[in-house]
Order: structure tokens, then C-alpha cells, then sequence
């Protein structure tokens, strides 16, 4: 089998950045993560900037003269740069850091969305939207009277381009769409998407959980309006994500959380707000994680974020390829140029929790279940998918343990 | 493998012994599993000592539910209302005989608390995990 | 000088599982930390459970079926469960992740408030909150129209009972007050006050940021209705906090972020939220933060919290003794017996941003500025103080090394 | 120490030399640092080459700010308002000689930014970080 590898980057240096790649499920038994889709592994340098920050520098940030303080605030600072750059803000203070993709989204349903919108205005999403981009707005429709509607997904899996056009015609004011589905791995075309957007008058919400840690995404040429991403998805830690706005949107937003940090000057019944993004960021921020976050984007941009998709492509269509091999097994999504490194299937005759835990015993992490897309496997009249997903550290040969394993499956339920 | 999915789980999920629905029935409940899907109604008929006379489950879902659904159903023919009551989380993991973890665990016993909830009488509202804790 | 501290607990065997204590400020010049209201350094315990858990189980947590899946929840939910047990919560099931004090105050101000409060209604506050307990209730004050009153702080630096008794008999609905002023160190008499609101029928927010590292703090013999803290000031992580309350208020509470977790099922219109407290944990959490919590509070509990109230309570006698000995320095707050570690002052001709940069070319970390309570500055006539504070860590000699500290900037500023 | 705060800015805090307020003035502009409180107010007056012939600040603060508004008007005497628009934040550093952090700097650099708001002629909301960087 021909080793395309090397050629984009060198996948076993990557694998040795990833202490717990050496872990074992049981003795034995080594660890094949197939679940990044949910959620990555770390790097060292993430975990041990982390580390580190915490035995020499830690300090609550701003305002704060001794020499931790300033430390921390730096290297704070230092992340949103770092991930300011990765997504090619043309400003830092574009990006402001939240808890993850989910908070980004509700703060945007908040406050702009609040600000702006009135009974019968119409919001865009699509049937394969997360949860964390449906429930905002549910929500929001709920409280304010609301339009949804929603862009179908096409037979072949994709954005329906035409039912779009349609939509676009009754003038809604947002579209919040997802750039990657985390199950049918689904790549929407963002570009185009937003270019008809704007042309009909609307705003564009991005859920980039998934597409900010696979693809090159680039804000200024998207010209997206909102972009929400989570660093556990990416290599960086948990408990921080990102919303990325367009200055002037920001800057008219109402502030979400009141607290410390968000305000310039208070009184016991008034407050004038902090610049953005501090706006945005009351009350002690995700310090430490907004480091390991900047590193993180900064180890996939050293990577090499075209590397890394094409790395991911070539793992996809051979993980397609040796599915389709297998009789009873059904994969949804398109084909592998219009994916990520995403293999969401269903087997015949066992479910997929049965599947999964077959798997893991023999240390294969997939997940089983509606990955928080309930309504895009309604649609399929199905409840639950297997799910396996690959990033920088998964081989061809994890592929054919997966392989392996559910014709293990197959013969136990035989 | 043995220890994670023993021959009889298998069995009773590809052929369970009690699949069904009586009707009249004494009791019916039933409920799910919103992690995965699985669904599991029960009915049972009792006898003037409330002892369980015969007794059936439907639904689908993943080999655990289902097979331990089919197993705990046999275990109660000939148990009085009272011992159903009494059942717990441990009579469940003894009749499949093997560990699980807790996302495994819930598959497992939403067959036991549909019964127990069917049980009690209590209403759709009422079911909480603490019936089979 | 007599040393009680052995007797108490043994701080220099506490001082020794914080690495950054052996961090020198320059060489030669150690760090004395006394900025520990804004937050505190982590124990090598807290770090470790942090680096382990992405070196061996980083999974995303709920509803997975691998082993990772699996200890992560695990290990998310002991958490959960330490944290309960460190205030006494009955069940682990009133304790919900947050990301700070902050989010956890606009979370009850979002919920229990817009559902429950309607024009007219009035929250009290107190003179001496935080910004995070103030600029909420603002917020929600334009939004809704409520009135705002304020329990005033007494000449003596204590919450004012008898303005409290008179503010309750205009039936406000909730009364959010802090437990311990991050400024002044004052300590509120946090069980009267919830038994007298609700003996007027009203609920109880207690803003425990600075109480729950420094006090015992027991949900249940308080009463409270709602907590709120957060892990950073007390030995834990960044990115996380807590919202504990009444289970039957928890559950009457509509959502507030919606997403992934916080939901039951799931439709393109509809859905059904979750059950306490994943209803309030939209998204993927803060997971090894609530791990690094859950570990930081058994930390503190294992020292025990009575042992650590007394010590602190010792070093605060000791510090305002020794700094009413400066000629010049005015102490801002309360008589020892009613107050934390926190030591506010001010010098004649010397403005605070002076005093701590000073401080800081000898290792002596210690705050100025406002910290977040711009109002009570106000009401002194004085727009920021310097501001030293104590913890576990602290020892007389580091009070010692503040007061040599301060000389220097007497004689610097002569 | 010397290093942190030379005689010359705890001097020039101590006793300022150019502190005070212009009537008439060409130039008034104020702004504070709302994280200390430090507040800066700057008056000016030009000559017909808009050259400064006159200047003087006021305001309350720290050392850092204070002293750097002292030094700062003193250097302005003579230069035309184009030079004054052309002053950078080093030039402040090195009218102090200290280096400082991110924090302090903003101190250091309030006098600065007040005259530069006021030379280009700026509304209340105008005023921002980048005057200075
Ligand atoms: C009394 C008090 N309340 C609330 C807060 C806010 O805490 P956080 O920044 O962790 O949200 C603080 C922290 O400074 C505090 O001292
Ligand atoms: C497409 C998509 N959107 C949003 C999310 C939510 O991300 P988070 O849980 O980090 O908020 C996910 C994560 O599963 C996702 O895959």
C-alpha cells in the first residue's frame, strides 16, 4: 500500500506530540482514538504550556501590576493573537473567548440577535445542524416569535443549494449554519453560502466546531459575520471556545454577562461598558486554557492546515473505500470530496451501542448515539450511528483496525 | 470476549423468549432511553396474591436492553408485587453476568425500572433512576 | 513571636505542593504572593489531576460507550460530587458547572429572575458587592423594570441590619448580597440574613467567591436558595465555577444556553430539556477544570476548613496590627474578628499603582485598583486602593515582608 | 530601585513643573484611565506656525502618569503641532527611562494620548489605544 504520508507531514512525529496515544486500554490492549469528532487529543506542548503557566505564572489577569499579573495577561493575550491569526482575524479583539462553540452561538442569540431581531423575522439553519446551533434559536424563537426554517440536506447528503435560493427570496435576517457536519461529514460551501447571504440582506452565523480544527478556514475571505469554534475539538484544552464577529456587529452588541472585567466605569445603578472584546468576557476568564488554546491553534498551523486536510481526505476516502467492503454496513454522507474526516454508519441487525462497545474492547474509541444531531437521524428514521472520526494522528492502519473490529462485531451477532 | 457479551445476551436478543404484548394486562408501563433510543414497554398479569402470572416485553433497541429485558422478564413469573418491588440493579447485572459501564449500565436497567415504575403505579412523570439505584 | 500555625495545620508542608512559591519574581528575589482574593496558586495535586487526565482519559464526557468516554464522566462526576460534599450539598445534583461566580450570578438573573420577577419588583443588594453581583441585576433592572435598593455598609465597615430590616418589610423578592467583600474583607452574617428574607418571603443569591475558600460555607444549615463561586480563588482551576441550588427551584428554572447535553429530545421546532443539572450545561463542559475542582476542594477540605479560617484568621490580626503601625496607611474594612485575609489601604501622597509596582521589585505581589467594586471606592471618595491578601500559604513572614515593603515606599516617596 | 522609579519621576510627581491650566488655550483635551482613576487634562497654545509656545497639564494619578505628563509638556515647547502628532510611546519611555509593563504603560502613556487626541483636534469618543502605539 502506497504511504502518502510522509508527503504532507510526518505522522509519526505527530503521533509523538500525543502522550496518550501510548495508552493502553487494557494490558496489551493499545488505544485507537476514533472519536476526535468529539473531542481531540493534546498535544504536549498544550498540556505542558498549561502545566507550566500554572507552577510559574499564574495570576488573575488585567488591571494587575506585579510581575505574575502582567505574565498572565500576556500569555493570555499572547492566545487570542495566536488564535486571531490562525483564523486570519484581521484583529485580535475580533475574537472573543467563551466557554465553547455552544456559548458563542447563545451569545449571539443573546444579544445581537435580541438587539435586532422581531416577531416574524426568519432565521436559516439547515437539518443537519448540532444542537448547540438548534436550540439557540428555538429558544430565541420561542421567546421572540420567530421564523425557523431550515436548508434540507440533498439525497447525496449535501447543502440544498436551490432550496437555499428559495429561502433566501423571503428576506430572512440570519443564516447560522454549520460549515462541517459531525455526522454526516458533510462540507457545506461556506464561501457561497454567505456571498448569497449577504447579497439577499442577511447576516451569517458559522458553526466552525468542526471545520475550524480540520480545514483552512479563512474569516476575511469567507467574509463571515459570526464564526463559533471550540478549542477541545482542535488539540487545545477544554473549557474555552471562540466567538469571532465582525468589528462594527460587536462593537453595537449589548453586552451578555455582567461582571467584573466587561464594565469601564460602574456606579450602584448605572455601568458604561469595556471595549470589545472585554465586553464580552465578564468575570474571571478560561486563563490557562486560552494559553493552551493559542498553542494549539499555533501546533496546527505549524502542521499546516491544507496539509492537514489533505492528509485527512486521503484517510477518509480509504476509510470509505474499506466500509463499503463490508456487507450490512451503511455509511451516511457524501462522497469523500465533499467530507471530513468523518464515517458515520449504521450495521445491520446491531445497534450501535452493541457496536461500539465490541469496539472498544479491543481499545477502538468510536461513538454510538445521535452525536447531538437528533433531528438529521429522524430524518433517516434511525436513532443512533456508529461514528468514527480521524485527525492528524490517525493512520491508515487505525482504518483497518476499525475494519477489523466490526467484522468482529459481525461474527458475534453472526 | 466472553466477558462482554456472553453467549446468552446474544441469544435472547436475536431470539427472545418473552417478546410480546398481553392483553388484558394487570400492569403496562413503558419508557426510553433518550441516549440511544432503546424503548421498553412491559405487561404483566398478576393473580388476587398480586404474584406475577405472565409477563412480556416489546421495544427495541441494543443487545443489553433487550436481552436483559427478556431475561429479567423471566425472572419475575411467579414473584410476588412485593418482590418485583425489591428488585435491584444487581439482580439485573447477575442475571446478564458481566460488567458495564455506566452509559452501558442505563441500557441495562431500563428494563427494570419500566418494570419497577409498572410496579409502583406510579405515573409517566415519576420515573427517575433512583427506582433502580 | 510566638508560632501558633503548627498547631492548626502545618503550612510549611501546604507551601511545599504549590510549585510556584519556589518561582523567583527576579534572581535572587522570591515570590510573596498576596494576591490570592483575585486568585489563587494550585497545589502540584490539583495540577497533576489535570496534566494526567490528558495524558490517560481525555474523552468528551456523556453518552459515550469507550473506556476513555467512560472514565472522563467518571472522573467529571466525582467532581461534581466533591464539590457537593465541600458545601454540604445534599445532592450532587443541585451543583452546576459554570464557568465562574460571574456566569453563575447572570445564569440565576437570566432564569429564576426573568421568569419569576415582573415590573416593579425589587432586588437588595449591598454597597460592598463585586461588580459580578451588581452589573446583573442592572442588566435585569433596564430589561424589566425592577428597583434596585442597596443595604448600605456601616461606618464600621458591616452590613447594616437594621437598613436590611427595613428594606425587607417593602417585600423584595431576592435579596444577592456577597458573604465576604473582596475590599473590605467585612464577612456578612450570611444565616440571619437568609433567615430574615425568608421569613419576608424572600429568596437568598449568596455570592461566595471569597467565602467558599475561606470559610466553612454549609448550604444546608445557611438555607441558601442559590450559591455561587468559583474554583480559581479557591486552590482550583481557571474556566470553571459553580451555581448550587434548591433542587426544586433548579428545576423550575426555564434553560439558559441551549445546545448539546442540556437537552431530552430533540426536533427541528421542539425539544425537551434535560434533567438537573445537565439542563444547565449546554455544550461540552470545562472537564478537566471540573476534575482539578473537585480535586482542589478535597485539597482544602483535607486541611479542613476550620483550621484554615482560624489561620487566616490569625495572619489578618497580626497584619492589621503590624499596618496600623505605618504612619500614613489607612486600612479600609472591619475589625479582625468580622474579616477575612483581605487587607485595603491606602497612603498619604502615594497612589496605589505606585505602592504595588514597588512591592513588586521585591517579589511582593499584592493588587491596586479598584478590584471590581468601583461603587464602594466611590462611596470612600477614593478611586483605587492597594490591596494584600492571605491564604494557606501565607505565613507571618510574608506580612512581614509587606510591612518592610511599604517603608521602602515611604522612604522611595519620602 | 533605581531603576524603577528614577529620582527625576518621583521628583517631577512631587513637584511638577508645568502643572497647571491655561486660559485661553488653543488646545484643550482630558481622558482618564478608568482601571486607576488616573485622570489627565492638557492645555495648549500655538503660536501662527502652530508651533507650541505655551503648555500645561492637570489631573490626578500615579507617579508613572503624573511625571510622564510633567516631561511630556516640557518637551512639546517649541515643537509644531505636526511633531507633536508624531510623538510615539518610546518617545515617553525615554523621557521616563524605565521600562514597565503592559499595565503601567497605559499610565505612562495617558499624558500622551490626551495631547494627541487634542493636536489632531478629536471628539470625546475619538480617543483610542492606537494614538499611542
Ligand atoms: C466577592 C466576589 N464576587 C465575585 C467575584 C467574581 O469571581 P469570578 O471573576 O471568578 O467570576 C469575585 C472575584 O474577584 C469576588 O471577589
Ligand atoms: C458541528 C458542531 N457544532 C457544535 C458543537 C458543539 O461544540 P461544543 O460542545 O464544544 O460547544 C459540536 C460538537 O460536537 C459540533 O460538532
Amino acid at each position: 500500500m502506497a504511504v502518502p504520508e510522509k508527503t504532507l507531514f510526518d505522522v509519526e512525529r505527530v503521533r509523538a506530540d500525543f502522550p496518550i496515544l501510548k495508552r493502553e486500554i487494557r494490558p496489551g490492549v493499545p488505544l485507537t482514538y476514533l472519536d476526535s469528532t468529539a473531542t481531540a487529543q493534546k498535544p504536549r506542548q498544550v498540556i505542558d504550556v498549561m502545566d507550566t503557566f500554572y507552577r510559574r505564572s499564574n495570576a488573575n489577569i488585567h488591571r494587575g501590576v506585579h510581575t505574575l499579573a502582567e505574565e498572565a495577561t500576556a500569555m493570555y493575550e499572547k492566545g487570542r493573537e495566536q488564535v486571531a491569526s490562525f483564523i486570519n482575524a484581521q484583529s485580535a479583539r475580533q475574537v472573543v473567548f467563551t466557554r465553547n462553540t455552544t456559548e458563542s452561538i447563545n451569545l449571539v442569540a443573546y444579544t445581537w440577535a435580541r438587539a435586532n431581531l422581531k416577531s416574524g423575522d426568519m432565521i436559516v439553519l439547515t437539518e443537519m445542524e448540532h444542537h448547540s446551533n438548534l436550540i439557540p434559536w428555538q429558544l430565541l424563537a420561542q421567546a421572540r416569535g420567530l421564523r425557523l426554517e431550515f436548508v434540507p440536506v440533498t439525497d447525496d447528503y449535501l447543502f440544498d443549494m436551490d432550496a437555499y435560493r428559495e429561502l433566501l427570496a423571503l428576506e430572512p435576517k440570519l443564516i447560522a449554519f454549520t460549515h462541517m457536519s459531525n455526522v454526516l461529514g458533510t462540507i457545506t460551501p461556506a464561501a457561497e453560502i454567505i456571498r448569497l447571504a449577504h447579497e439577499a440582506g442577511a447576516l451569517t452565523l458559522l458553526d466552525g466546531a468542526q471545520s475550524v480544527p480540520h480545514l483552512p478556514v479563512d474569516v476575511q475571505s469567507l467574509d463571515v459575520d459570526f464564526l463559533a469554534f471550540s478549542a477541545h475539538k482542535m488539540v487545545g484544552p477544554s473549557g474555552v471556545g471562540v466567538l469571532y464577529g465582525k468589528l462594527p456587529l460587536l462593537e453595537a452588541m449589548p453586552p451578555f454577562l455582567g461582571g467584573g472585567d466587561m464594565i469601564k466605569t460602574v456606579h450602584l445603578r448605572t455601568f458604561s461598558t469595556n471595549e470589545v472584546p472585554y465586553k464580552f468576557e465578564a468575570g474571571t476568564p478560561a486563563i490557562a486554557e486560552a494559553i493552551g488554546f493559542g498553542v494549539a491553534a499555533e501546533y496546527l498551523a505549524n502542521i499546516g492546515m491544507d496539509a492537514i486536510a489533505a492528509y485527512e481526505h486521503e484517510m477518509t476516502e480509504y476509510a470509505l473505500e474499506r466500509l463499503a467492503e463490508i456487507p450490512g454496513v451503511t455509511v451516511f454522507g457524501p462522497s469523500a470530496e465533499h467530507k471530513g474526516g468523518v464515517a458515520s454508519f449504521v450495521m445491520d441487525g446491531v445497534h450501535p451501542h452493541d457496536v461500539a462497545q465490541i469496539l472498544d474492547h479491543d481499545g477502538i474509541a468510536v461513538r454510538a448515539g445521535h452525536h447531538c444531531a437528533q433531528p438529521l437521524h429522524e430524518k433517516y428514521g434511525i436513532t443512533a450511528t456508529t461514528r468514527a472520526s480521524f485527525y492528524i494522528y490517525n493512520t491508515r492502519a487505525d482504518v483497518d483496525k476499525l475494519v477489523e473490529g466490526i467484522y468482529k462485531v459481525k461474527e458475534i451477532f453472526g | 470476549m466472553d466477558d462482554l457479551y456472553r453467549e446468552i445476551i446474544i441469544e435472547r436478543y436475536k431470539t427472545p423468549h418473552y417478546r410480546g404484548h398481553l392483553d388484558p394486562h394487570d400492569i403496562f408501563f413503558e419508557d426510553d432511553n433518550p441516549v440511544c433510543g432503546d424503548h421498553i414497554e412491559i405487561t404483566v398479569r398478576t393473580d388476587e396474591d398480586d404474584r406475577v402470572t405472565e409477563a412480556a416485553f416489546d421495544g427495541h433497541g441494543c443487545a443489553i436492553s433487550q436481552a436483559s429485558a427478556d431475561l429479567l422478564i423471566e425472572s419475575i413469573h411467579g414473584k410476588t408485587l412485593d418482590e418485583v418491588k425489591a428488585l435491584t440493579k444487581d439482580d439485573v447485572l447477575e442475571l446478564l453476568g458481566i460488567e458495564l459501564g455506566p452509559v452501558r449500565l442505563k441500557c441495562a436497567l431500563l428494563s427494570l425500572k419500566v418494570l419497577k415504575a409498572g410496579a409502583y403505579g406510579l405515573g409517566a412523570d415519576e420515573v427517575s433512576d433512583e427506582l433502580v439505584e
